[in-house]
């Protein structure tokens, strides 16, 4: 969708920390942020992470090519990018970037560090981790004509090529930095973002000064930040209750919500917004008797997605009733139409009815199974309890197993279980992201229920290369029928993000991603 | 100090009276009997948890959630709406079978290293002890959750077996040790001799002289253990390293988001963890009682 | 004496070789590892190449009696590896926590035994009497809540009553004092209940026994002043046995704290421990339990040492 | 309840005739009662019993255990075990003072100045934190408020009183570092501190070697007598009682049943229980009868006493009187009382048969040539190694106790070799080796012929039949798990000699009757039947498998007189029945002498002498069996006053460190350099006597 607002015209934004006036306050500099990070980063290398955990810790200091313009999701804004250019048949993306942009370490940046950065992530060096090859194969070259225009030649057209330039995880590095140790990222913070690295305390908190030398003038407002490690939610909540953390930018759930308003009143500002994040529910079609379609079709069918929704979203992050596409978003599929698809009818005892009956017919009406599932408390526990409990009614046995995160992956990719607890992580709504975990099992290993279809394959791919919406849009939808219709696996709800942060803190911006929006340049502490 | 110690004698009471050594015991342990009582009702509760429970303890209800102990959910309801009550009843059972089950291992196994140690000495001995020493030197949780780390979860008649052996590994070299101790002073004692001068075989003497006279510091350490054993069990389960939900657990109602609720459901923390401490109290008053009982030592 | 120390630090070494050995092969029966759970983080796309190639710089694709030979002589060197989660050394990672760990134990080592001394002696004095009974209760108490409960408790009391928490992050006590203590004296309340009822129970009991002991009833018909009797005849028999169990228990609060610290969000060593085992960080769980092997059987020297230094019968045995 | 005027009489004590001239005596017992609160019921522990103790007088009080003898000085110390002991009734008079009216602080400052206490275990009675300088100066700090200097001058003078001649080493020392012996000096010393003028002794030598008793009484009497220190002995050992009291007091179930001045009680004892006391004891000075005299049965539960005479039950002279009430003590003589109401039959002499002339049993020389022998022992070794610091596999400091040296004897046929030694003399060892439960570490043991030194276990099993073994301790020597009938009736069944488990319990009955038991008790548990009975148990275990040789270590001395005289004669009679062999090990050497047809005498690991019984009696060799037998106190005031006061110097060494040459040198009268150098080599010198010094 984004894309083919690229393709009507060359858009160029020249954005540099503008302030809306939503913030009706002149903005006060200095202060410290102290916020919680609910997870603790392996290593600072945003080239080599899947996880938020490391983009809550290095985004601060560095920058992108473009960026999500948070105040108008999805649009697309620059960040290094001064101003941009596509091509009309989408083969060619030129950027222009700021000048007097300096590395922490004081050298400037040229066209050669984004060139550098990108050659890192779409053709790594040996050693170099570097989960994003396949999205960036399409990219044939990478020119450098002077030191601030950086020329990106395709090979293939990908209709969602600038949404992947505004990927969060695309930090622009020091070509000096890698030539040195095509690794020195994951322990050594080189950026040109707001905040200069502080210090990283193990298993505690990481700390950043203002940068003094931000090409974004003005900014950032705050002196520093304290990103405090807090593992354990309850730790979380009592320090943000205590006024000892200002926020927490991933999201809570709706219980911690709750307690935090009857604590803090009016202290504490909750802003809310459906998530690019959901569970999923898959069913492993090499075991029987999964391999038969009936027996995951009933399973899906006695699944109350919207009695669900009503509860668990009252005591986890769980909440949206939706399809491959995040609900809401406008390639999504829109709940009536949801309503005709296996496992999302409203009638519930209709559906476990019939679901009861294809047991059956497939002759397991007392089926007992393992549900594999991780052990973490949110939303994983809930939607294991809550899965067992619908199975339950339709007689159904679900022993809920949950395993820590290492033996848990092991389990999926040896193939070793029956059905699985997955989760879908997005930064973004376009769909070559989100419905690429559903192509057959040997182009996509994600895809736990290890399927075989080579049709989802084909509409996935023709819709790629798609520019028009509307056909677009039918291609999506055929293909959200096809996997429900086949049943290999299902959300089971998407996620709902609750941030909340005190009041006192300005200028931060709420996004369906907790992905986004991490490099805190504008926020500042009314104080 | 002659007429006392002549008319405390040394052997424990015997097996012959048992009806007298209840109302001994009830007699001269009140406290202890007490406790008995508390671990009855729980086994009791534990064996009929379908009667006894006035809820599914496994049935969700939205409609329910976060209740404030009342008349129809005696310990509140919980984030699900499942009855904390009956939840609780239920997860005396998930904390019986895996204490009774690994505290019956660690002991045993434990008791049996150790008169095997005590009895053959010389090199069987060493070696029991040099592995004893290194399983000694982990803090038993550390051991629990390297056990628990090692292996896999291998569920067997809804029990999780490697949680077992995760809770009954650290209890070998304890109970070993003690009965070691208690086996090499009944190795030297003259009825042992004298079973070895009849020429009777190592076998009859361990399992027929020496296992029976260690049975008292057996019971008074598997009751121990008992303790220990639910103790550890609720710490893997609160770290969510052992049972895992919905299966009713003390510890695990502790995890997860019953944290999350200091303000709105205190009840949610305050009744599990009541169960888990009058549990662990009654078996460790029990196991208190009976030594003092068993232990004449300080009978007057 | 030194000999002595010598020839118990030599003994120690097979025993610590048994620790190291039992603890790579255990951790090594289970498959999965810290490399995916790094490299996918919240789930996501990551291929078995990038796997492989992130496995064989870590050196996990190496046959396992290579890798357990590596890991042999890292110890033999003292070198104890790098965690494969951070990708520091495994030394470092312990002794950033050790610190803090190390506080809250002396801290409730400090409060267990001086709540014990007087509790087990009173105990044990007014035996039979409900002081008596008050104080079994109250001690078995003490080995009956769990310490992380009893520390949840006390966060939501102090959550209830003054609305107040703890800080959050740990600063040295050298750095702010009061900062540190409000931090550190819960979760040392939490654990020290459970140690000081240890300790308690153990003073009763020998002391009980010691009050049973012939020269106690030579004492007394020398006419030494009963206090005399307690302090001087009973009491400084009684803690040798106490000593054994103050030691041993200060070197199991490190495992004790595993549960508490999480409650607490303390960065400790028991965190740290809890944290690579949900990772899988062999390395770092292989250090952690070597070093908490050998800092119990150094506690255990220490106290072979103390009753050498406190009990005649050894010192010129 | 008991004759308030008995107590005001005073007797002439034979050696402070000074102090007793005075109006009142030291100690004034009076009715006392102490009862004890146990689990099982209220123990009446002393009932009723009144004393007098003179200044300067030696007085015993003499009893079984159990008879509330160590109770009651307990409780005049105000020592007795709270909260279960008390004190019901009675007065303890001081100088006239109520010392059971006294506040605590006051008793307390009685304690240790007026009334000073030495106990039985000087293992366990000093303090083992506390060096024996800081244990000795205590009561001089507390109760003479004397300055460091001063009390160290004190301990120093103590010291050298009790005979510990360098004293300000041991003052430094702790008492682990101290031998028995020289514990018990030191708790003397300790006595001693700050003049006292009454010492209660309990049991004060019962845990120690003959040799040490000799020491430790002879002292005891020698500073009495020279501090005029009143001396309370609470014993059981009527040997030591003729050596060293004035005044004697008898103690049955809770009572004093005869009270006297010691020739009285001895040479015209007035109560059955006293007389029968005395004649159930084997002795030394009196030629060997051919059966003790015993008294049948048990002294009577405490917790509910019998209502008439107490020892009424085991009275072989009892009346329907005395069955129906008790009888109080009484003069019968001046200072002389009983309570016995047919005392005035036993003074005229009409009640109490005289005991007839011992006859000449027959001699250990005629069995032997009767057969070859059944057991042969030649030179045998047992060393034990031990660690010396550490342990494990991984210690390499290791010491070696030679506990047997060298050891050679047989035993025919029918035969009784008794084995007699101080406390680590080797002589247990010697027969749990012969028993096969220890590996020799050299020589060879032969049975029947048979040469078993290297027979293991399996092997073993056939010739085990044949060797059986009885076991000191009663208490422990059966399995309390095990019914009496199961402990007899498994040998029957290991081996296979019943058929059936009817024919088990024939034979368990009748092997229970053989040893004077009942057949129902064959359903009882060893803890519920009494000491006697239990090792009339443990020899019918030993009877089932019908061995022809039998170990019997040390299986009377855990026993008290009364009922060692029963055991001792069913050993006779089983021998003389079935042809037994034993090999009786013992360190009482009236008790070896009594039953043994041969005796050895062990010191340190070696055999000192060997020969018949009534040659080593009377004509021992080894200056170490004259020590023994010098040392063995007798029970017979008159004998006793008529030996000279003799005591074999110095301590056993260690075992672990034995002296060079003969290993009795350190201690021997009449050793020399020679002694010292060479290990003498056992000597035949006389048909039947071998002995093993340089000098016989």
């Amino acid at each position: 969708m984004k894309s083919v607002l690229g393709f009507a015209g060359l858009i160029a934004f020249a954005l540099a920390g503008a302030i809306t006036p939503a913030d009706a306050q002149q903005p006060k500099r200095g202060g410290t942020l102290n916020f919680a990070i609910s997870a603790e980063t392996p290593h600072y290398d945003c080239h080599g992470s899947e996880t938020y955990a490391t983009l809550h810790f290095s985004a601060p200091f560095y920058s992108t090519l473009v960026r999500f313009n948070l105040k108008k999701f999805p649009e697309i804004e620059g960040d290094l990018a001064e101003s941009w250019t596509i091509a009309p048949d989408l083969m060619t993306y030129t950027f222009k970037l700021h000048q007097n942009v300096k590395f922490h370490d004081g050298t400037p940046l040229t066209s050669n560090d984004v060139k550098a950065t990108y050659d890192r992530m779409r053709a790594p060096a040996k050693g170099v981790v570097s989960p994003r090859q396949a999205t960036f194969a399409d990219i044939g070259t990478i020119e450098t004509p002077d030191a601030n225009t950086v020329v990106f030649k395709m090979k293939a057209v990908n209709a969602s090529m600038i949404e992947h330039f505004a990927s969060p995880w695309n930090c622009i590095y020091s070509a000096k930095d890698l030539a040195a140790d095509p690794n020195s990222p994951r322990t050594k913070i080189n950026g040109t973002g707001p905040y200069v690295f502080g210090e990283h305390v193990k298993g505690s908190h990481v700390t950043g000064r203002r940068n003094d030398n931000y090409f974004k003038k003005g900014l950032p407002y705050l002196d520093g930040f304290r990103g405090v490690f807090t593992l354990q939610a309850a730790a979380m909540l009592n320090a943000v209750q205590g006024g000892q953390l200002l926020g927490e930018f991933r999201g809570i759930s709706p219980a911690e919500r709750d307690r935090l308003v009857a604590a803090m009143g009016d202290k504490i500002r909750i802003e809310e917004e459906s998530w690019t994040l959901n569970l999923l529910v898959a069913f492993n079609v090499e075991k029987k008797p999964f391999d038969d379609v009936r027996v995951r079709k009933a399973l899906l069918m006695s699944i109350d997605r919207w009695g669900g929704s009503a509860g668990l979203s009252k005591i986890s992050t769980l909440r949206s009733v939706g399809g491959l596409i995040r609900p809401g978003s406008p390639l999504a599929t829109p709940p009536e139409e949801l309503m005709k698809l296996p496992g999302y009818s409203k009638n519930m005892a209709a559906s476990r009815a019939e679901a009861r009956k294809l047991l059956t017919e497939a002759g397991v009406p007392n089926l007992k199974f393992v549900l594999h599932n991780r052990n973490l408390a949110q939303p994983y526990t809930p939607a294991g309890i809550f899965l067992v409990d619908q199975w339950r009614q339709i007689g159904v046995t679900a022993d809920h197993k949950q395993y820590d995160t290492a033996p848990y992956l092991a389990t999926l990719n040896s193939g070793n279980y029956e059905v699985a607890i997955d989760f879908s992580n997005l930064f973004m709504d376009d769909s070559t992201l989100s419905l690429a975990k559903y192509l057959s099992f040997d182009r996509s290993p994600q895809n736990l229920s290890r399927a075989i279809d080579r049709e989802l394959d084909k509409l996935y791919d023709a819709h790629v290369r798609e520019r028009d919406v509307g056909k677009r849009k039918a291609m999506i939808q055929a293909f959200e029928r096809r996997v429900f219709e086949q049943a290999y696996q299902q959300p089971i709800l998407w996620w709902h993000r609750i941030v909340p942060t005190h009041k006192v803190l300005m200028g931060w911006d709420m996004s369906p991603s907790h992905n986004l929006g991490a490099q805190l340049e504008t926020v500042w502490l009314n104080q | 100090m002659t007429a006392i110690t002549s008319s405390a004698p040394t052997a424990p009471t015997s097996a012959a009276r048992p009806r007298g050594v209840i109302r001994d015991f009830i007699n001269q342990q009140p406290l202890g009997a007490l406790s008995f009582v508390v671990i009855l009702s729980m086994t009791i509760a534990g064996i009929f948890s379908e009667w006894v429970s006035p809820y599914d303890p496994l049935h969700i209800d939205f409609a329910a959630i976060l209740q404030p102990p009342s008349w129809e959910h005696w310990a509140g309801t919980d984030a699900y709406g499942r009855d904390i009550f009956s939840r609780i009843i239920y997860g005396a059972r998930t904390a019986l079978v895996i204490s009774l089950t690994s505290s019956f291992l660690g002991s045993t196994i434990g008791a049996i290293l150790g008169i095997a140690s005590a009895y053959f000495g010389g090199w069987i001995d060493d070696w029991i002890q040099r592995f004893m020493d290194i399983l000694l030197a982990f803090p038993i949780i550390v051991l629990a959750l390297v056990v628990v780390a090692a292996l896999k979860t291998a569920v067997l008649f809804g029990i999780d077996i490697n949680l077992i052996v995760a809770v009954a590994i650290p209890i070998i070299p304890r109970v070993c040790r003690v009965v070691r101790a208690a086996a090499l002073t009944i190795r030297v004692m003259p009825y042992v001799d004298a079973a070895r001068a009849a020429g009777y075989s190592d076998s009859r003497i361990i399992f027929r002289h020496m296992a029976p006279n260690v049975v008292a510091p057996y019971l008074i350490m598997f009751t121990a253990f008992m303790a220990q054993a639910i103790l550890l069990e609720a710490s893997l389960s609160f770290l969510g390293l052992g049972v895992t939900e919905p299966t009713p657990a003390w510890g695990l109602m502790l995890s997860g988001n019953a944290a999350d609720f200091y303000r709105e459901a205190p009840w949610m923390i305050l009744f599990p963890g009541l169960a888990i401490s009058l549990a662990v109290f009654a078996f460790n008053l029990f196991g208190d009682s009976l030594r003092d009982y068993l232990d004449p030592r300080f009978k007057v | 004496m030194l000999r002595y120390t010598l020839q118990r630090l030599l003994m120690t070494i097979p025993t610590l070789i048994g620790v190291a050995v039992l603890v790579f092969f255990m951790l090594r029966v289970v498959p999965g590892d810290v490399v995916e759970v790094k490299l996918r983080g919240d789930g996501g796309t990551v291929s078995q190449e990038v796997i492989d190639s992130e496995r064989k710089r870590l050196g996990l694709d190496k046959p396992l009696i290579y890798q357990f030979g590596d890991y042999m002589y890292g110890l033999a060197t003292l070198n104890l590896g790098t965690s494969m989660w951070t990708e520091r050394p495994v030394t470092e990672e312990i002794s950033l926590r050790l610190e803090l760990s190390l506080q809250v134990a002396i801290m409730a080592t400090i409060f267990a035994v001086l709540l014990a001394i007087p509790l087990g002696t009173t105990a044990a004095l007014m035996r039979g009497t409900w002081v008596d009974y008050v104080v079994r209760i109250v001690t078995i108490g003490g080995l009956s809540i769990p310490s992380f409960w009893f520390g949840m408790l006390i966060m939501m009391g102090l959550l209830y009553y003054w609305n107040w928490l703890p800080p959050i992050t740990f600063t040295p006590i050298y750095v702010d004092p009061i900062a540190n203590l409000t931090q550190l004296i819960w979760p040392a309340m939490a654990v020290g209940y459970r140690y000081c009822a240890v300790v308690a129970r153990m003073i009763r009991s020998s002391l009980l026994e010691v009050l049973n002991e012939d020269y106690i009833r030579t004492a007394r018909a020398k006419g030494v002043f009963e206090k005399i009797v307690i302090s001087r005849h009973a009491l400084r028999n009684a803690l040798l046995p106490a000593i054994t169990v103050i030691g041993i228990e200060f070197a199991f609060l490190i495992g004790g704290l595993v549960v508490t610290e999480q409650v607490f969000n303390l960065n400790g060593i028991g965190k740290l421990f809890v944290q690579s085992v949900s990772r899988s960080d062999f390395t770092l769980i292989q250090g952690m339990v070597m070093m908490l092997a050998v800092f119990y059987i150094f506690v255990n020297l220490v106290v072979d040492l103390l009753y050498a230094v406190f009990d005649p019968r050894i010192r010129y045995g | 309840m008991l004759d308030q005027q008995a107590t005001a009489r005073t007797a002439a004590p034979r050696d402070a005739a000074a102090a007793a001239s005075t109006a009142t005596p030291l100690l004034a017992v009076e009715d006392l009662h102490v009862q004890f609160d146990t689990s099982r019921g209220v123990v009446h522990a002393v009932d009723g019993i009144s004393y007098t103790v003179n200044r300067g007088e030696v007085v015993a009080i003499v009893g079984e255990s159990g008879c509330g003898k160590s109770v009651s000085s307990l409780a005049i110390m105000g020592l007795l075990a709270k909260p279960a002991g008390k004190v019901t009734k009675g007065r303890v008079l001081f100088e006239g003072r109520d010392l059971l009216k006294l506040s605590a602080d006051d008793m307390r400052a009685i304690r240790g100045r007026e009334i000073a206490m030495i106990f039985q275990e000087p293992m366990t009675s000093l303090n083992p934190v506390l060096s024996v300088g800081e244990q000795i100066k205590e009561p001089l700090f507390i109760h003479l408020k004397m300055t460091e200097q001063e009390a160290q001058a004190r301990a120093l003078e103590l010291l050298q009183l009790v005979g510990i001649t360098d004293g300000a080493r041991r003052l430094e020392q702790f008492p682990h570092q101290l031998s028995g012996g020289m514990r018990q000096r030191v708790m003397i010393a300790i006595g001693l501190a700050c003049n006292p003028k009454l010492i209660i002794a309990d049991e004060p030598t019962t845990a120690l070697d003959v040799t040490i008793q000799a020491q430790i009484l002879e002292l005891m009497k020698d500073l009495s007598r020279r501090l005029n220190i009143a001396l309370i002995i609470i014993t059981h050992n009527l040997g030591v009682v003729a050596r060293y009291a004035d005044r004697v007091n008898v103690m049955y179930a809770a009572h004093v049943i005869e009270n006297g001045t010691a020739d009285d009680i001895f040479l015209r004892p007035l109560h059955p229980y006293t007389i029968g006391l005395m004649r159930s004891v084997p002795r030394l000075d009196l030629p060997r009868g051919i059966k003790l005299e015993t008294i049948e049965g048990l002294p009577p539960d405490l917790r509910s006493p019998p209502l008439g005479c107490r020892f009424a039950p085991r009275c072989p002279y009892r009346l329907d009187a005395c069955i129906q009430a008790d009888t109080m003590l009484r003069d019968i003589a001046p200072g002389h009382g009983t309570a016995c109401i047919r005392a005035d039959e036993i003074v005229a002499g009409t009640l109490v048969q005289a005991l007839p002339p011992a006859k000449p049993v027959a001699t250990a020389a005629a069995k032997e040539a009767a057969a070859e022998p059944i057991l042969k022992v030649e030179g045998m070794r047992k060393y034990f190694t031990v660690p010396l610091s550490g342990s494990g596999v991984f210690s390499s400091k290791i010491a070696t106790v030679k506990a047997v040296d060298d050891v050679s004897f047989t035993i025919a046929p029918g035969e009784t070799l008794g084995l007699v030694g101080e406390s680590g003399c080797g002589k247990t060892t010697v027969g749990r080796t012969v028993l096969k439960l220890e590996e020799p570490t050299d020589g060879t043991i032969t049975y029947t012929g048979v040469d078993i030194t290297h027979r293991n276990a399996k092997q073993m099993r056939e010739l085990r039949r044949g060797i059986q073994v009885i076991f000191q301790d009663p208490y422990s020597s059966l399995n309390p798990r095990m019914t009496v009938g199961q402990i007899i009736g498994e040998p029957l069944r290991v081996y296979k000699l019943v058929k059936d488990k009817k024919e088990e319990e024939e034979r368990v009955a009748g092997l229970l009757r053989q040893v004077g038991l009942f057949d129902y008790m064959a359903e009882r548990y060893p803890h519920q039947l009494s000491g006697g009975q239990r090792q009339r148990v443990g020899i019918a275990r030993a009877l089932a498998l019908e061995p022809r040789f039998i170990v019997c270590d040390e299986p009377v001395s855990a026993l008290d007189v009364s009922i060692q005289g029963q055991i001792i004669n069913l050993l006779e009679d089983l021998q003389e029945r079935l042809n037994l062999s034993y090999l009786f090990i013992a360190h009482d050497l009236a008790v070896v002498r009594h039953i043994s047809d041969r005796v050895a005498v062990m010191y340190l690991g070696r055999i000192a002498e060997v020969a018949d019984r009534d040659d080593l009696y009377a004509d021992p060799k080894h200056p170490y069996t004259k020590a023994l037998l010098d040392a063995a106190p007798i029970p017979d005031p008159r004998v006793e006053r008529a030996r000279a006061p003799r005591a074999l110097k110095g301590e056993i060494p260690s075992p672990l460190n034995p002296p060079s040459g003969c290993v009795f040198h350190t201690r021997c009268p009449i050793a020399d350099e020679h002694c010292r150098r060479e290990i003498p080599q056992v000597r035949q010198i006389g048909p039947r006597h071998i002995v093993a010094c340089h000098k016989a």
